[in-house]
């Protein structure tokens, strides 16, 4: 399928950054091409210039801030840094075209799907109002959304996640471009879905024998999709080749690293714990959004977000609760912790019932459970130093500051940061240090429980391997239990003893880790297990010493 | 046992039910301030009167109900009012429902072509300083409305009508119509219009101002927007840009400052209809007050209530009308 | 010069006052405007009394009785003849009952009786002098149509905003906030006037643009000081304009300084008179008043005729001496730097009140006196002084209406109960100026009553209850396309049947 | 791998110097620092450039500008120093800018605070107040507190501040309702802090920005609507504000131009330099918005 015609060539590209900026160049040297029928991954961690790589190709840079400095970007042989901005404007949308990340916000709300659709034929066909109708719908149709005349009508907040992407992809390929950029189109999709997208993508593109530049950041999404790898670290690029050598024989000890912190997917045996304690434990929880009919947030139905839900969890023991986005998992989390009051049921800890507790009684309790956020910057007050953050628990728990502040100190080092970090501000920190931060301050109350929502899944993989790593040698020096929420099934493989797998607010399979990996009895755990990009693709194991 | 009532309407309901504690609450609110006042209106008429001797005002006093309680006043006034009876204004000696009524045409016209002076010019200000930024169209623009913002309006409009009634003749010094003009038809709208000139530019430079900052802000960081720049992507040229993706998006804050702005445009204009002479409601509020004119001061809040209710209500259904995220009921 | 016939005199009115009835407020606010349409029964001109409604006055010997003969052949606006009756219902429900000052003039009013169609005897229960009843007619004696009051409430009567007279003009429309219209009377008594077709009377608060108005040649007059004393003396310099005080020599003010005199340092005459010195009080005329006055000697002005004399003690600008008077009133300068504090409400009646409050502080300041001004519009102040009494000293000014028995002696009398404006609220009683002033009211003789009043200027003077401080006419600035204009001592608020327009 | 943890990025420059450098981008906002220093320094120095009493007769009235070295701006009709009245007047209207700003900021929090952290009944009644306050038009709100108070210059500071709350209490409710849903504060409720403790110490400093950059419009206002009472005749005679300098003023507007139009262009500048410097704020608290 690959015919060795390109259409894409990037040599030498340098683009600046403004004075001030963490580094003066976000690319140096990048040397990419993109044949056509051919799909190139660019994988990188955050901040390596993959978006600005995008971004230069279609000169949309955020000039003069951001300019190419040197290097040449062409496309079908033609320069396209030399060129007008007029002749630009006829070839993006039409001959190059791009998909975003975020379908949520990339297209505009106040205009019909349709409307946005059409805009591209208009801007580049000249066709009648009919034809272009019609050749739009045809191409939603390809995207295999349902219905796809009401669709074309309907305005993006009417319609899912999932068929905004597709209307996205139907976008882009509706005047079959020569070059697509997908700039990590499937990030923000569930795992079911990003599947489907990707195949997506794949089939049209192989009809349409267009080149795709396609950017990443996850090594499952590479070894699904990719025929050959680019890997840009910092803005240099340390590793290209075909994808299979990338992914299973990686060169540079960058690429390596990073590989080897993809978590496979086979399950650690489980621990024997069932015979100690129940520390935590949930029976019949309940909980139902009501309809809001909000004066201008429009109707909302009401959801049921968690639905006759139990649950128990051992010493020592790591439970993971899975599924996909909208499963319930943040819920029943939040129930857990009273940090939502749920309709219904009753939640144990040491034999207490948290939700019947008096608001005096609760905050005594809180000290039992902790909590582990998603978002390590959000979840750290930014207008606090390091230390006052740890020590705010105790010290709201009537410990002396001084004392608090001298325990904050030898946390950091628990977490493995240096104590003089304590007195700045999280903004000074990486993403994985705050949330090593995070959960210094979960330990500060000494804690029998700690529920962790979605703790890594903001995280760059080798950093989220760390973190991963921190929390199950915390869990097995302190014996700690461990409430892990996740929606990636590969970190829940890693370090869960057993895991429940909820759809819709219910529990539709739970078990050990182990045999519900190894044998999904509901369809709906198949399909999630099916979904897992790169599934068939075993990270090769290496040792990490060197890391 | 479906009911045919098209959502606007119980929408309009609902929020008509909403208003009704809180315009009760404004006019309570108001009553019990205004006798908190040193003085009522039988103090005030006799001021103007030049002087009166003790009986008489008494016997005033007696008339007017203002020897009872404040409780029994505020009762009978809000059970008076709750029949929309506004009741009867000593000081100006008729009904307060025609005072009101005569007076509401002139503010209403004011505020609506200062408003819409405002709101058009200052948006459309707004969005090519924006679409420049940091040009010197941007910076003029900028300055502009800086320096709009800040002169207080009483300045502008003395300067104003030196320039342009007193030195230049063009424009009529106050008023709302030339007295004994008898102007009908066209005439008329004309001469209305010429007296409206001044007046409008010198309450509505400081919403301009306000409006121009908030649209220029506002497109500044829409175009900032992903969805921007999938238009972009797109192929589509700025101009497009600018009408179809960003301007309706960047008019949603603004609108909403427009619906909430709309009572402190009627008290801006206490200041411009005093020196223009505009037999208007802000006017006749500051004389109310003035004159401890209860049940006209009373009357004006009251109408003042609706009128922001409702032009709540249109501000909403205007932005629903834009923001197709958003549906009424 | 030859008369032009037709046209619109447009006047300025700065403040606008609601009911244009006549006989239910005296004021010249409302005269200034009803004056044109309800005609008086006597009016004054620079000659004396000239007779309007009334022919011709006399009295009894005892005083006891007052005959007036009424004008034959004339007409009210809806063609009802004008009659006795009208007057003696006016006088008795509503000169008697509602009409402010009137109604102590005429307290001892007991009938009215009709002898005949067109003569009308008032009788009283104790002497009346018929130069008081006179003097006071033109201002306190408009007769209203029965036809149009009787049997109804004469408070609410809708011809009270609308009202109904004999005058050389008849009522139009009046917008509330704009303007009041009136037409030529065509059935006027007074064959061939008035020579205007139209009086438009336009309110506009703002005295700048007031001015404007003038200059742009939209309104024609603007009386009683309705534009900024500067612009009065930069339009006075042009030539388009007549400036000056004429046809206010009826209504003279008086910019006042009032003493609460339950301050005991205030109840000491020797501190009111060291006040007095410490006030430069031709500075004060220069500055605010632009020269447009003169300074006051007492409760009756110079306009007062025969009651006004200038044999009067007075204070001569002398700060040094004003301290020394302080020090020996035993209030020396204390460590604070002042004497004492006293705190001070201004009448809130605009540009010139203002100023002089402000004069009048630093003035103080300058002596050692420390003055807190406290503003507050008018039902505050009137309420702060005259019913709360919480004040120390006060600035306003008051109206002197041709006799002081109607105006100023309210001023030195004392017994006016708590919350009746500009009376004697200044906790000031003296029994012997209370005797004099009840003696002058009811002389008879003229002669004996004007060296009554004599008398009485000079105790006032001396004892300072109140600084009569600056004598004022009201300034009128007039376009020169106005004829016939401010020619008699009350001319604002009089008929105008004669002013014409040179358009 | 912990070697790398324990590998902190350096320390990076104080707050201050980095907002700092952040407002110093900004040339308009530099300007408005300027003009506003000025201001203060006025104020500050007011006894000792123009030394006693700025309502004291100082020369003839009406003296024109630079005419005579001893009144240099002119004098008053009353013959008041109009220098020193410029320089008395920045005192009071700084006075009466801050201390209403804060008036109607610390109700505006208080309300706002409430009303975004509980939701709720406790948010339908504060937010019906504040609709009711915001219903009567703030300047007819004004004059009827300054009738019933008085026009002593606590009492209209007071007044102006209490009609300029509902906007920052909007403000804060807004920033407070977004603010309630973040991780931190989940984070402190999940530590057992109390209510009172998350409104002030964990939410209040993360809204206090925005609201910072709003007080520069108050105060604005503030000024503005002092000197239109002033205007109106009901400023405080016992101060020398430049709002009393121009109502007064205006009756000589035009035989005397600089007696309101001095304290007119103070007025101007003022309210100019303290919306730049608002920008400023915004631009420097608020990064992610461009210039
Ligand atoms: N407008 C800008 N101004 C200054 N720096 C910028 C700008 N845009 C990007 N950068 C910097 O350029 C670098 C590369 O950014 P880029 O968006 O290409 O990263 P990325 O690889 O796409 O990361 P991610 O996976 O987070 O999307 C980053 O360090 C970023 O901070
Ligand atoms: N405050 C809320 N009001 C109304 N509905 C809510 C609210 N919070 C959550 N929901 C709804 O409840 C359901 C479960 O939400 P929840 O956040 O628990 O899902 P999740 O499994 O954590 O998803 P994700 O993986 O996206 O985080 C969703 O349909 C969501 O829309
Ligand atoms: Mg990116
Ligand atoms: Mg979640």
């Amino acid at each position: 399928m690959t015919n060795n015609t390109p259409v894409l060539e990037i040599q030498d590209l340098t683009v600046a950054l403004p004075k001030g900026a963490d580094r003066p160049f976000a690319l140096e040297g990048l040397n990419l091409t993109v044949n056509s029928g051919e799909i190139v991954c660019l994988v990188g961690e955050s901040g390596s210039g993959k978006s600005l790589s995008a971004g230069a190709v279609m000169r949309l840079l955020p000039e003069p801030d951001v300019h190419v400095a040197a290097g040449s970007i062409r496309f079908n042989g033609q320069d396209l840094l030399a060129i007008s901005e007029t002749e630009m404007k006829a070839i993006r949308g039409n001959r190059i075209s791009m998909i975003f990340q975020e379908p949520m916000t990339a297209l505009n709300p106040q205009k019909t799907v349709g409307w946005q659709i059409d805009e591209v034929l208009r801007l580049h066909m000249k066709g009648n109002r009919a034809a272009r109708k019609a050749h739009a719908i045809e191409m939603l149709n390809r995207v295999h959304i349902p219905d796809p005349v009401s669709a074309y009508n309907a305005y993006p907040h009417q319609i899912s996640g999932g068929q905004r992407q597709r209307v996205m992809i139907a976008m882009s390929l509706c005047l079959s471009p020569r070059l697509i950029i997908a700039d990590e189109p499937t990030t923000a999709l569930d795992v079911t879905t990003q599947l489907q997208i990707l195949k997506l993508i794949r089939e049209l593109q192989e009809q349409e024998g267009a080149g795709v530049l396609f950017i990443t950041h996850d090594f499952g999404v590479v070894a699904e999709i990719a025929d050959k790898v680019v890997v840009l670290r910092q803005g240099e690029m340390v590793e290209h080749g075909p994808a299979a050598e990338v992914l299973n024989s990686p060169q540079h000890p960058y690429t390596q690293a990073l590989i080897a912190s993809v978590p496979a997917l086979t399950p650690p045996p489980a621990k024997p714990v069932s015979t100690m304690p129940v520390v935590l434990k949930g029976t019949g929880l309940n909980k139902t959004f009501a309809a809001r009919g909000g004066l201008l947030s429009g109707k909302r139905k009401a959801v049921t977000a968690v639905k006759d839900l139990s649950f128990h969890l051992h010493k020592g023991e790591t439970l993971g609760v899975v599924g996909e986005s909208g499963s319930g998992k943040t819920t029943v989390s939040r129930i857990v912790t009273r940090l939502l009051e749920a309709d219904s049921g009753a939640v144990e800890v040491d034999g207490t019932d948290l939700l019947a507790c008096s608001p005096r009684e609760l905050r005594a309790m809180r000290k039992e459970i902790q909590m582990v956020f998603q978002d390590p910057m959000a979840s750290l007050n930014p207008r606090k130093r390091v230390v006052d953050l740890i020590a705010q628990g105790p010290i709201a728990h009537g410990e002396k500051p001084e004392k608090a502040r001298a325990r904050a100190r030898d946390l950091l080092e628990l977490v493995e940061l240096s104590p003089s970090a304590a007195t700045r501000f999280p903004h000074e920190f990486s993403g994985g240090q705050r949330q090593r931060i995070g959960i210094a301050r979960a330990l500060a109350m000494e804690p029998k429980v700690i529920v962790a929502d979605e703790p890594v899944s903001a995280l760059d993989v080798s950093v989220q391997a760390q973190v991963l790593k921190l929390l199950a040698d915390l869990r097995d020096r302190m014996d700690l239990s461990l409430l892990f929420v996740t929606h990636d099934l590969r970190v829940a493989a890693q370090l869960c003893d057993r895991i429940i797998v909820m759809q819709k607010g219910e529990i539709v399979e739970q078990g050990e880790t182990a045999s519900v990996f190894a044998d999904p009895k509901h369809e709906y755990t198949q399909n999630l297990l099916s979904s897992i990009p790169g599934r068939d693709w075993t990270p090769p194991t290496r040792n990490t010493d060197a890391a | 046992m479906k009911l045919r009532i098209p959502p606007i309407m119980i929408y309009a309901l609902r929020r008509l039910i909403q208003a009704v504690p809180v315009i009760v609450l404004i006019m309570i609110g108001t009553f019990l301030l205004l006798k908190l006042a040193p003085g009522d209106t039988v103090d005030a008429l006799v001021g103007d009167m030049g002087g009166a001797d003790a009986e008489f005002i008494a016997r005033l006093r007696a008339e007017y109900g203002l020897d009872q309680p404040v409780w029994v006043q505020l009762w009978r006034y809000m059970l008076k009012l709750a029949t929309f009876d506004f009741g009867w204004s000593f000081v100006y000696e008729q009904p307060v429902a025609t005072i009101l009524l005569d007076r509401l045409g002139t503010t209403l016209l004011l505020m609506a072509t200062s408003l819409s002076f405002a709101f058009t010019i200052g948006i459309a200000l707004g969005a090519i300083a924006a679409r420049r930024v940091n040009s010197a169209t941007d910076n003029l623009i900028s300055t502009l409305g800086l320096v709009f913002y800040a002169t207080p309006s009483f300045f502008l409009s003395l300067m104003m009508m030196l320039l342009f009634s007193v030195k230049l003749g063009w424009l009529p010094v106050g008023g709302i119509k030339t007295i004994a003009g008898f102007y009908t038809g066209w005439d008329h709208v004309l001469d209305v219009a010429r007296h409206l000139v001044m007046p409008t530019a010198a309450l509505s430079l400081i919403y301009l101002s306000f409006y121009l900052r908030l649209m220029r802000a506002s497109v500044i960081e829409v175009a900032d927007l992903d969805y921007v720049r999938t238009a972009r992507a797109k192929g589509a040229g700025e101009w497009r840009l600018m009408i179809h993706h960003i301007m309706r998006n960047a008019l949603l804050p603004v609108i909403t400052l427009l619906g909430l702005q709309f009572s402190t445009v009627l008290g801006g204009s206490v200041v411009v209809e005093t020196i223009f002479t505009l037999p208007g409601l802000g006017q006749l509020a500051y004389q109310s007050v003035v004159q401890r004119d209860m049940n006209t001061l009373m009357g004006i809040i009251f109408l003042c209530s609706i009128i922001v209710v409702v032009v709540n209500f249109l501000t909403d259904l205007l932005y629903a009308r834009l923001d197709s995220r958003i549906e009424l009921a | 010069e030859e008369v032009k016939r037709g046209g619109t005199a447009v006047v300025h009115m700065i403040s606008e006052q609601r009911i244009l009835n006549p006989a239910l407020r005296a004021s010249t606010g409302v005269y200034n405007i009803s004056g044109k349409i309800v005609e008086p029964l006597i009016d004054k001109s620079y000659d004396g009394y000239e007779p309007v409604l009334a022919t011709d006055w006399s009295s009894s010997d005892d005083g006891l009785a007052i005959t007036v003969k009424l004008r034959e052949g004339v007409n009210w606006h809806d063609g009802e003849p004008f009659t006795c009756d009208d007057v003696a219902f006016t006088a008795i429900e509503m000169w008697k009952k509602l009409l402010n000052y009137s109604s102590a003039l005429q307290a001892s009013l007991e009938s009215v009786d009709c002898t005949d169609p067109h003569t009308a005897v008032f009788n009283y229960s104790k002497p009346m002098p018929l130069d008081l009843f006179v003097a006071a007619m033109p201002d306190l004696g408009h007769p209203m149509p029965k036809h149009l009051y009787e049997g109804t409430d004469i408070l609410k009567n809708e011809y009270n905003t609308a009202p109904v007279g004999t005058g050389p003009f008849k009522f139009v429309e009046y917008e509330r906030g704009q303007y009041v219209l009136a037409v030529k009377n065509e059935d006027y008594w007074r064959e061939g006037y008035p020579y205007l077709d139209r009086i438009v009377w336009r309110f506009i608060k703002d005295k700048s643009a007031a001015a404007a108005a003038l200059e742009a040649g939209e309104v024609h007059e603007s009386g009683f000081i309705g534009v900024s004393m500067a612009d009065v003396e930069r339009l006075s310099d042009d030539d388009r304009f007549d400036v000056g005080t004429d046809g206010y020599e009826n209504n003279v003010a008086h910019s006042t300084v009032e003493f609460n005199h339950r301050n005991p340092i205030l109840a000491d005459v020797k501190v009111r008179q060291a006040m007095y010195h410490g006030l430069d009080i031709d500075y004060a005329i220069e500055t605010i008043m632009r020269g447009f006055a003169k300074p006051g000697r007492g409760p009756v002005p110079s306009a007062g005729g025969a009651n006004y004399t200038d044999d009067v003690p007075t204070y001569e600008y002398d700060p040094e001496l004003a301290k020394t008077m302080l020090d020996e009133a035993g209030y020396p300068v204390t460590d604070s730097g002042y004497r004492f504090k006293l705190r001070h409400r201004p009448a809130p009646w605009g540009e010139y009140t203002q100023l002089w409050a402000e004069y009048y502080a630093q003035a103080m300041r300058e002596i050692g006196i420390d003055v807190e001004i406290l503003t507050n519009d008018a039902p505050g102040f009137l309420n702060g002084v005259y019913r709360d009494h919480d004040f120390d000293t006060a600035n306003g000014w008051h109206q002197f209406r041709s006799d002081p028995a109607v105006s100023t002696m309210v001023w030195l009398r004392s017994g006016q109960p708590a919350g009746t404006p500009w009376s004697n609220q200044f906790g000031w009683q003296s029994d012997e100026m209370d005797q004099m002033i009840d003696d002058a009211a009811s002389e008879l003789d003229p002669e004996k009553r004007a060296e009554m009043y004599h008398e009485i200027q000079a105790k006032a003077m001396e004892e300072l209850p109140v600084i009569f401080a600056i004598e004022h006419p009201f300034i009128s600035v007039t376009s020169k396309k106005l004829k016939n204009h401010h020619n008699t001592p009350r001319w604002n608020s009089s008929s105008w049947y004669d002013l014409w327009l040179d358009d | 791998m912990t070697t790398l943890d324990t590998d902190l990025r350096p320390p990076q420059p104080p707050r201050l110097v980095v907002f700092w450098h952040r407002y110093r981008r900004n040339r308009a906002a530099l300007l408005g620092l300027f003009l506003f220093a000025i201001v203060v320094l006025m104020a500050l120095t007011a006894g000792l450039i123009e030394p006693g009493d700025p309502l004291r007769r100082a020369g003839p009235p009406l003296t024109p500008p630079f005419v005579d070295m001893a009144t240099p701006l002119g004098t008053d009709q009353l013959g008041r120093d109009i220098l020193a009245g410029i320089f008395y007047g920045a005192r009071i209207s700084l006075l009466i800018g801050v201390a209403a700003t804060l008036i109607s900021i610390a109700i505006g929090v208080v309300i706002g605070a409430l009303s975004g952290y509980f939701g709720g009944w406790v948010d339908d009644l504060l937010m019906r107040i504040t609709e009711a306050f915001q219903t009567i038009p703030n300047f007819v709100l004004l004059l009827t507190l300054v009738a019933i108070l008085g026009s002593k210059i606590e009492w209209i500071t007071l007044a102006i501040g209490l009609v300029s709350w509902t906007a920052p209490a909007r403000m804060v409710r807004a920033e407070f309702m977004s603010l309630r849903g973040r991780e931190f504060v989940d984070a402190a409720r999940n530590l057992g802090v109390t209510n009172t403790s998350i409104i002030f110490k964990e939410i209040l400093p993360n809204a206090l920005p925005p609201i910072i950059v709003y007080a520069s419009v108050i105060m604005a206002l503030a000024i503005l609507l002092e000197s239109a009472l002033a205007f109106l005749g009901l400023g405080d005679p016992n101060y020398a504000s430049w709002g009393n300098m121009i109502g007064q003023g205006r009756a000589v507007l035009r035989t005397a131009w600089y007696c309101a139009a001095i304290p007119g262009i103070a007025i101007v500048l003022t309210v100019l330099s303290f919306s730049l410097l608002g920008e400023g704020l915004n631009d420097a608290l608020n990064p992610r918005q461009k210039k």
